[in-house]
């Protein structure tokens, strides 16, 4: 009940909002890393969030303190055990083809996720959902198969966007949402057109146009933001930022997050099917220097678990350079002379041919010999992760229990060290059911260490985010990326 | 005349076949198959099966070569392994946004070559011909990536006058690229003129010298005019080949400028498609840059040959 | 005295060397042309004559300078002259006939283009009557359609036409001096004389001044008034051509007119030894001591000066009266005469040969029958010992029987057999070692022949290891011995051909021929590439060795009096067909096949009062009559409408001497005598 | 290798040293040699004398300017870029250094075959290096180098191959020079064999061509090697390599140039001392004919 005061307060604070008539045009860059497959369909595969997150909604999103806040779902609260959840809805919302927002929606939406056939990749984060009901028209029930007290932070994830009932045949290429813009014209690879929606519920956006431009090479997003061409870059280098700090016509947000980077072997290969070699590769790497010599310093260090440092749930692991124990593992598995791997990287992400070569030089002293590939930014998702045997990986963050289910659980869709391994899925599955905070956390700890043993994804920090902005752009959040409301945007 | 055009038409179209040939058996010589190729790990079971389905690979080689062959010249290249996508649009478009920037490169190019090499031809070794040929000298030798780059961090950034970035899609009509072709095109003419000019400047020096420029000065003709009537025809004439021959060059060649700029040409779809391992679509790229490569050196020789009255009569007499 | 037309004096002129001293090309020349005086200006190559020529006209190529002396043409010197006044004077009053007009004619303009061109700047024409003026002035140099010339491109028209269009280009301008820079060379026979005539005709009528630059004393013979003898870049001797041709008094010039061979002698020509100097290679004293018969150490220390005779000649030697005593015609060495019976060294059994190999498509529509052999029905066999020369104008098919006897072009039909009966193969690559070491072939053009790269060394190593296995010491010691017998000394050994004069790389190239110790030596053109002098010391050489190795030659050359001077006997080619054949004594007089008559009548002798006679127009065809006789298209003799159906019977005298003619020997001897006597 | 008789001081290697003093004699010939030389030494000697471990990342001084330590300062990994470019040209010469004589010696050699040959084969042949040409360079190099790896035992191959197509074309334009002239018919009327004809008479004088497009080759080869490592598919780090270091320290230029600036100033002093050296080396031979003498 608690919980219920917090989401009134929360919602008060959406008063302030933006009066003026939109003006002037926002360009941004999304990375073309689905090439051929990208789509607006929020939950698919190739979906291009850049786009899906200015056009749609969720029930709940993250505030800007990172807490659930209303977005669609006015408020909301559950039964004893945690297992059946009913929400509030916002009344007067319509989509942008001017159906009303109602419960209906809400079903068809998720109902949509869980469907076995869609094989959404977001489906992991709502797996516990056994069924969705609409109680009236402004009210819906989600029962679970489980008692699961975080319930709402599974439903602020960014692919859970509700659509339209029934519009799921074309909403790939129709981005029919409820969010602050409109699809006037889709074009993955080239420009994407949104306009401002006039009765957006939080009020007009202060933006009457934003223009998405795909460009996969990162050193060419930098060179267009430089020339003017876009407005914002998302993951800039600390290199680039003493660049782009020395001219007045941009400015730098700073945002430590949960996103991290890292190396993904497949624990589903040779040598990295023994838990030994996959502990070794990752003992080598010295964290520390890794955070200075790629992120410049703008970074945490992490020991290969994917829980965000200020996550309630964070396990505490030490994980120096250990090259000495890494060159025993490999011995005891058979490797004495040690073992060549190839890194498959590309410039979709600035950092990654950095982190490999890094990687590189101290993984050669354990004799892990790294031949670095470079590989073409064009759909990098789709043909070079969870493809090559090893290749970097990014991921943005999550709560702890989605990143664990979504990433490491065998069943998960995205589970790209393809890391099968039932005690760890009953740990989780324990987790979860555990109502009592204390129990619950201990288990996520174990479960962290667990990975840190015999995980296949070297996860050497997670990063603080360097964000460069064009100076005429203002009141933009500093905050996560799914937390930017995008309505609040002006140009000069 | 006619049985002549019709010879070179035949040698033409001779090499193109060739062409086909070389790059199917190269394909064909490659581990695996087009789809275990694209598809690498995955390629077992049911995938593998439609995909070998989609590609028509369970037919003979020669089969396949010929039914490749015979659509190909009706235009149909088939479906791009990564996406089933239709290749003769794929690789339409970006030959378009290829022929654009290659076509404005010579536009400009090409004249401002001739002029140079003209200018430092007739004035051979005076402070004029020096510097030109300096600069000619670093501009063939500075990689282009680098002067792509500095252009971009002056005209783009610094400055500002001109977009760094290509930002319009591939499949963006020819008009849309314009204010971003700019830097593109300055780049390659800065290299393409270097070549062309040092080839002009030799040929001019080496006709200034013939007998009948020195007849023509003890004819009493004034020195503009044997310069305009008497040298430079004969001087130019070698020029049409070499241009002709760039053609390869700027068709594929100039990958390079093409990442830099983030230019949607052919250039960036033959790494891709060949690091995805897309081979449909490389046979396709190669095919249709080879046919236009030899459409160009026939109009190439017909042009020289007409502007050549000692080849065009030698061509008459024998028709 | 009238002032002169032009007037050159003490003019130097050279270039920076290497290492930055310069070298004379010409050293202090004086020249003066008078109104209507006709001057010639001989020398061979290197003496400067092309230069002093352009120097005439202001005109140094690149890289020369003048360093001191003044030009004048008219009173103007010209080389202070501003652009526009010289380009005013250059092809109007002082016009140029270049020496190579296929290279000197834009090959991109069209001939009339070019000839308006010389009317725009030079005549007082209006244009509209530009074409008509044009059409006129190729009609005025016996060009015949001379609208159809007008539209036509340089690289369409023959030699002899492209330097008609030349001349005519001249005299666009109504000029006032000639200036002609070795305008007949490279012409045929025929054509030459009829130039030359159009040359006389023209300067004539015009009573125009002329300078007329040759190597070839019979051209000057025939158009000069006067004569100055070049050497080095100095002039050593001018006179009126009487005076020159007939008692020159300088060494020089009498070892010149002695070194040309004449149809009349029966003795080869006299042989210069040695070599001009290159330009700066002069020392102090006169340039042509070491070479000179006369020369004492005076002629070495200090240079002559020119001194002018009572007679009014002016010559630059000490010793000129005593120059008289060099003999001036034949050295006295007779023709070897090498008469050794037996089998035939050479027999050319019904041989014909054609460039036009039918090709495949030709083949599969027929038309192969209808290409003409280039050389057709030869039938000749030559003696062991005994020389065959080969006559005839371009075109007419020599080198090309040599080619095929060489192996190096198949035979269409008949065979080719030496000593032993057996027929060669037509394809060298498939013939016996034996047979290819007994047929050698010597080319023409020396800088061509030797492979640029090797040594002497080398190229002589070649047919003695390919042949005889030499090597080593053996190799080295048959290599000195070969050069020694060529006159060349064993130091040649290590020079590159690059560093050997014309002559010294042509007896290179025999003494590889007879490295081989051949039994036939096929020459082709041998001595037309060389200086008249340097061809003299080469016939000799060949003679020599016919006399020591009893080699057989077959000789080919467009020059008469050339193959007079070394064969036994002479056949006389046209079109590629055979006309006559015959002892050297019988063909060059009469009776003679109308054809060789046409040709011995063209050939210029160097004496004023020779005078060629111009029987047939020198019309070029392009390929033979499909029937009948040959010469038919040009023949002053022809018949009728026999000459143009049938081939002409072989008519025989009794010691050999056989024409085809449908004309009986008698009424061509009557004939002949008849117009002898007009 | 002694040509002639024992005795005979004359080597092959006389005319070598002469074209060598007449090119030293050009200004372009001194400058140009000196320019390759100084890069081929300091490529064989570059690990002796350099001052960092090129590989030797440092967090705390990356991207800082020259100075007494680093006189080019360092690159975005604190590593130091004057050892880098040092050794940067070393596996550039190494495979452009083998692949272009590996070129210019088969091509040569086929262009010589075919301009003799003449007639079918050699209309075929032309056919088949047409179509070769025909295609955009990448992408012949591509489809080698993806499907067998970026070593040097697969780049010298490649592009040896490669290169080695248009040389064809310029050897048998050599040859059909070299046939027209009197001495190679005089050899075939001697009865001397082909093998002979090519091995005396044709190689010495077309080898100046082939010598003078050979440096060409190579300075183009240079320009296509840099390229692809540019674009990835060259060196593979951590091997330093200009082209590679370009890429990288390319984003970073407007503010720390010099990470650019090393290795451009030594690829391109080594390609323009190769087009100097190759324009002396033509005028020296006389195959430039824009350079007759005045008389």
């Amino acid at each position: 009940m608690k919980m219920l005061l917090t989401a009134a307060a929360a919602s008060l604070m959406l008063a302030g909002v933006a009066t003026a008539e939109p003006s002037g045009t926002f360009r941004q860059a999304h990375e073309l890393g689905f090439g051929a497959q990208s789509s607006l369909d929020p939950i698919s595969k190739g979906r291009v969030f850049q786009i899906t997150e200015k056009i749609m909604n969720r029930l709940v999103r993250p505030g800007l303190d990172g807490k659930p806040q209303a977005d669609l779902a006015t408020s909301w609260d559950a039964n004893e055990d945690a297992t059946v959840w009913t929400f509030e809805l916002r009344d007067g919302v319509t989509f942008h083809d001017g159906s009303t927002f109602e419960a209906a929606d809400v079903v068809y939406s998720l109902n949509r996720v869980l469907d076995p056939d869609s094989d959404s990749p977001a489906r992991s984060a709502v797996k516990m959902i056994t069924s969705v009901e609409a109680l009236d028209d402004m009210t819906v029930q989600i029962s679970l198969n489980t008692p699961f007290a975080d319930m709402p932070l599974q439903l602020m994830d960014y692919r859970l966007r509700m659509l339209n009932e029934g519009s799921g045949d074309d909403i790939a290429t129709s981005g029919n949402g409820t969010g602050p813009f409109m699809v006037e014209s889709f074009d993955a690879e080239g420009t994407t057109v949104l306009v401002a929606n006039p009765d957006y519920w939080e009020g007009a956006p202060g933006v009457a146009r934003m223009e998405v431009i795909g460009i996969a090479d990162g050193q060419a997003r930098l060179q267009a933001l430089l020339g003017g061409q876009i407005d914002m870059e998302r993951g800039i280098t600390a290199q680039q930022q003493v660049m782009l700090t020395s001219s007045n016509k941009f400015d730098v947000q700073v945002i430590p997050t949960g996103n991290w980077r890292g190396l993904v072997f497949r624990t589903d290969v040779e040598p990295f099917s023994d838990p030994r070699v996959r502990k070794a590769v990752r003992m080598v790497a010295d964290r520390d220097e890794l955070v200075k010599l790629v992120l410049g310093g703008q970074g945490v260090v992490a020991c290969d678990a994917p829980v965000e440092p200020n996550d309630q749930y964070r396990a505490d692991i030490a994980c120096p350079q250990d090259i000495e124990g890494a060159k025993a593992l490999l011995a005891e598995a058979g490797y004495a002379d040690g073992i060549d791997v190839d890194v498959h990287v590309s410039t979709l992400e600035s950092t990654w041919p950095t982190l490999a070569v890094a990687y590189q030089e101290q993984a050669a002293a354990a004799g892990i010999r790294v031949n670095v590939v470079q590989m073409p930014t064009d759909g990098y998702w789709s043909e070079v992760w969870m493809k090559k045997d090893v290749a970097a990986t990014r991921w943005n963050e999550r709560p702890a229990d989605q990143a664990l289910h979504e990433i490491y659980l065998s069943t998960a869709r995205w589970n790209e060290s393809y890391f099968k391994d039932e005690s760890f899925d009953a740990m989780l599955a324990s987790a979860r059911r555990e109502l009592d905070f204390d129990s619950r956390n201990a288990i996520y700890q174990s479960a962290q260490e667990y990975l840190w043993e015999n995980g296949g994804t070297l996860i050497p920090y997670t990063v603080t985010k360097l964000i460069g902005v064009s100076s005429r752009v203002n009141n933009l959040d500093a905050v996560k990326n799914d937390a930017v409301r995008w309505h609040m945007i002006t140009v000069d | 005349m006619l049985r002549m055009l019709l010879r070179r038409m035949a040698l033409g179209a001779i090499t193109v076949a060739i062409v086909s040939i070389i790059i199917f058996s190269g394909v064909e010589l490659l581990p695996g198959d087009a789809c275990t190729a694209f598809l690498e790990r995955e390629a077992k079971g049911k995938l593998l099966e439609n995909c070998r389905e989609a590609q028509g690979l369970n037919r003979g080689p020669f089969e396949r070569y010929f039914d490749w062959a015979a659509s190909a010249i009706r235009g149909d290249f088939g479906v791009s392994a990564n996406g089933q996508k239709s290749i003769a649009e794929l690789v339409g478009n970006r030959l378009k946004n290829s022929l654009l920037l290659a076509s404005s490169s010579l536009a400009l190019g090409v004249p401002l070559a001739i002029l140079l090499g003209v200018i430092t031809g007739l004035w051979r070794d005076r402070p004029i011909d020096l510097t030109l040929s300096t600069i000619a000298i670093f501009a063939m030798t500075i990689p282009e990536f680098v002067s792509a780059t500095v252009l971009i961090l002056l005209f783009s950034v610094w400055l500002g006058w001109l977009p760094g970035i290509v930002l319009t899609p591939a499949h963006a009509p020819a008009v849309e690229f314009f204010p971003e072709i700019i830097l593109p095109v300055i780049v390659l003419t800065m290299v393409m003129t270097a070549h062309i000019l040092r080839m002009v400047r030799s040929s001019v020096i080496e006709v200034m010298a013939g007998d009948y420029v020195q007849m023509a000065t003890l004819k009493g003709v004034p020195y503009w005019r044997i310069v305009f009537r008497h040298a430079l025809p004969n001087a130019l004439l070698p020029a049409i080949n070499v241009v002709a021959l760039t053609v390869a060059w700027l068709l594929g060649g100039v990958v390079v400028i093409e990442v830099v700029f983030n230019y949607p040409g052919l250039g960036r779809m033959i790494i891709d498609s060949i690091s995805d391992r897309d081979l449909p679509v490389v046979q396709a790229i190669a095919l249709i840059v080879a046919t236009v490569y030899v459409g160009v050196n026939l109009s190439a020789d017909l042009l020289t040959m007409f502007a050549n009255p000692r080849l065009r009569t030698l061509y008459m007499r024998q028709k | 005295m009238t002032q002169p037309v032009i007037d050159i004096k003490d003019v130097s002129i050279g270039f920076d060397g290497k290492s930055g001293e310069t070298l004379h090309v010409l050293r202090n020349v004086d020249m003066s042309v008078s109104e209507g005086e006709s001057l010639g200006i001989v020398g061979e190559s290197g003496s400067g004559k092309s230069t002093l020529a352009l120097a005439a006209m202001g005109y140094l190529k690149r890289g020369l300078r003048l360093l001191d002396g003044s030009v004048s043409f008219r009173g103007e010197d010209m080389f202070s002259r501003s652009g526009p006044e010289l380009e005013k004077i250059r092809g109007g009053e002082l016009a140029l006939i270049p020496q190579n007009s296929g290279q000197s004619l834009t090959p991109t303009l069209r001939i009339g283009a070019q000839i308006i061109e010389a009317l725009r700047l030079h005549s007082s024409v209006p244009p509209a009557e530009y074409s008509t003026k044009a059409i006129e002035l190729l009609s005025q140099v016996r060009l015949p359609e001379p609208e159809a010339i007008l539209s036509r491109f340089p690289h369409e028209l023959s030699g002899g036409q492209q330097q008609r269009v030349a001349i005519a280009m001249a005299l666009a301008g109504e000029p006032h001096t000639l200036l002609l820079d070795e305008p007949t060379t490279g012409l045929d026979v025929t054509t030459q004389a009829h130039i030359l005539e159009l040359l006389r005709d023209i300067a004539r009528e015009r009573s125009m001044a002329m300078v007329y630059v040759s190597h070839d004393l019979g051209a000057i013979a025939r158009v000069c008034d006067r004569v100055m003898v070049m050497y080095a870049g100095e002039v050593v001797l001018d006179g009126t051509t009487r005076q020159v041709l007939k008692a020159p008094v300088h060494p020089y010039a009498r070892g010149l007119l002695a070194s040309i061979p004449r149809l009349a002698d029966r003795q080869l020509p006299v042989a210069l030894d040695g070599r001009p100097p290159a330009p700066g290679g002069v020392g102090v004293g006169c340039s042509f001591a070491d070479r000179c018969a006369l020369s004492e150490d005076r002629c070495r220390a200090e240079r002559p000066e020119l001194t002018t005779l009572p007679t009014g000649e002016q010559v630059r030697c000490y010793f000129a009266d005593r120059a008289l005593e060099l003999s001036l015609r034949g050295s006295g060495v007779e023709p070897a005469v090498v008469r050794a019976d037996g089998e035939a060294a050479l027999s050319l059994n019904t041989l014909s040969i054609s460039y036009q190999q039918p090709g495949l498509l030709d083949r599969v529509f027929g038309r192969d029958a209808a290409i003409v052999a280039t050389v057709d029905d030869i039938q000749i066999s030559v003696a062991r010992g005994e020389t065959l020369g080969l006559v005839g104008e371009s075109g007419s098919g020599k080198s090309t029987i040599l080619k095929s006897v060489a192996g190096l072009l198949p035979p269409v039909g008949g065979t080719i057999t030496v000593a032993g009966g057996t027929p060669l193969a037509p394809m060298v690559e498939r013939r016996s070692a034996d047979h290819l070491r007994r047929v050698q072939l010597i080319f023409q053009n020396p800088d061509d022949s030797l492979n640029p790269r090797h040594t002497v060394a080398e190229i002589l190593s070649q047919p003695l290891k390919l042949y005889f296995g030499l090597s080593g010491e053996a190799l080295e010691r048959r290599s000195a011995e070969i050069l020694d017998r060529v006159r060349l000394g064993a130091h040649y050994l290590d020079r590159l051909p690059s560093q050997l004069s014309g002559g010294e790389k042509q007896r290179v190239a025999i003494a590889r021929a007879f490295a081989a110790d051949p039994d036939l030596v096929l020459c082709d053109e041998v001595t037309s590439a060389l200086d008249v002098s340097v061809q003299a010391a080469v016939l000799d050489l060949l003679n020599e060795l016919k006399e020591t190795q009893g080699t057989t030659y077959v000789f080919v050359s467009h020059d008469l009096a050339v193959v007079k001077a070394l064969s036994d006997r002479v056949a006389v080619l046209y079109q590629g067909r055979l006309c006559e054949i015959g002892p050297s004594e019988q063909v060059y007089s009469a009776p003679s096949h109308p054809y060789s008559e046409v040709l011995l009548g063209a050939v210029l002798e160097p004496d004023p009062d020779v005078a060629p006679v111009l029987a047939a127009d020198d019309v070029v065809e392009s390929s033979p009559p499909a029937a009948g006789c040959p010469f038919q298209r040009r023949c002053p003799r022809k018949i009728g409408a026999i000459c143009d159906t049938d081939m002409p019977p072989w008519q025989e005298t009794n010691n050999g001497h056989a024409i085809r003619c449908h004309h009986t020997i008698a009424t061509l001897t009557q004939l002949q005598e008849e117009d002898a006597r007009a | 290798m002694t040509l002639t008789t024992a005795d005979r001081k004359y080597t092959m290697f006389s005319p070598v040293l002469t074209v060598l003093r007449d090119v030293l004699a050009r200004p372009s010939g001194a400058i140009g040699l000196t320019l390759v030389t100084a890069h081929l030494v300091l490529a064989l000697i570059s690990p002796l004398i350099v001052p960092y471990d090129f590989k030797a990342t440092n967090s705390s001084m990356m991207l800082t300017g020259p100075d007494m330590a680093h006189w080019l300062g360092t690159d975005h990994m604190g590593r130091d870029v004057f050892t880098r470019v040092l050794l940067g040209g070393r596996e550039a010469l190494l495979v452009t250094g083998i692949a272009t004589p590996i070129a210019v010696t088969w091509g040569g050699f086929m262009g010589i075959f075919f301009g003799l040959a003449g007639g079918r084969i050699d209309e075929v042949m032309m056919r088949i290096v047409d179509a070769f040409l025909s295609l955009p360079w990448i992408l012949k190099m591509l489809v080698l180098i993806v499907t067998f790896g970026t070593g040097v035992e697969v780049l010298i191959p490649t592009l040896a191959f490669f290169y080695g197509i248009p040389v064809i074309r310029i050897a048998r334009a050599a040859t059909h020079d070299v046939i027209a002239r009197d001495f190679v018919s005089a050899a075939r009327a001697r009865g001397h064999g082909r093998m002979t004809i090519i091995w005396r008479e044709l190689l010495p004088n077309v080898l100046d061509t082939l010598m003078v497009e050979g440096a060409m080759r190579w300075s183009w080869m240079l320009l296509a090697f840099s390229s692809l490592s540019f674009l990835g598919f060259g060196v593979s780090p951590p091997t330093p390599d200009w082209g590679l270091m370009i890429a990288d320290a390319r984003g970073f230029m407007s503010f720390a140039p010099w990470g650019v600036l090393g290795p451009v100033v030594a690829l391109s002093s080594l390609i323009i001392g190769i087009n100097l050296t190759a324009d002396a080396l033509a005028k020296a031979l006389g195959i430039d004919r824009a350079q007759k003498a005045p008389v």
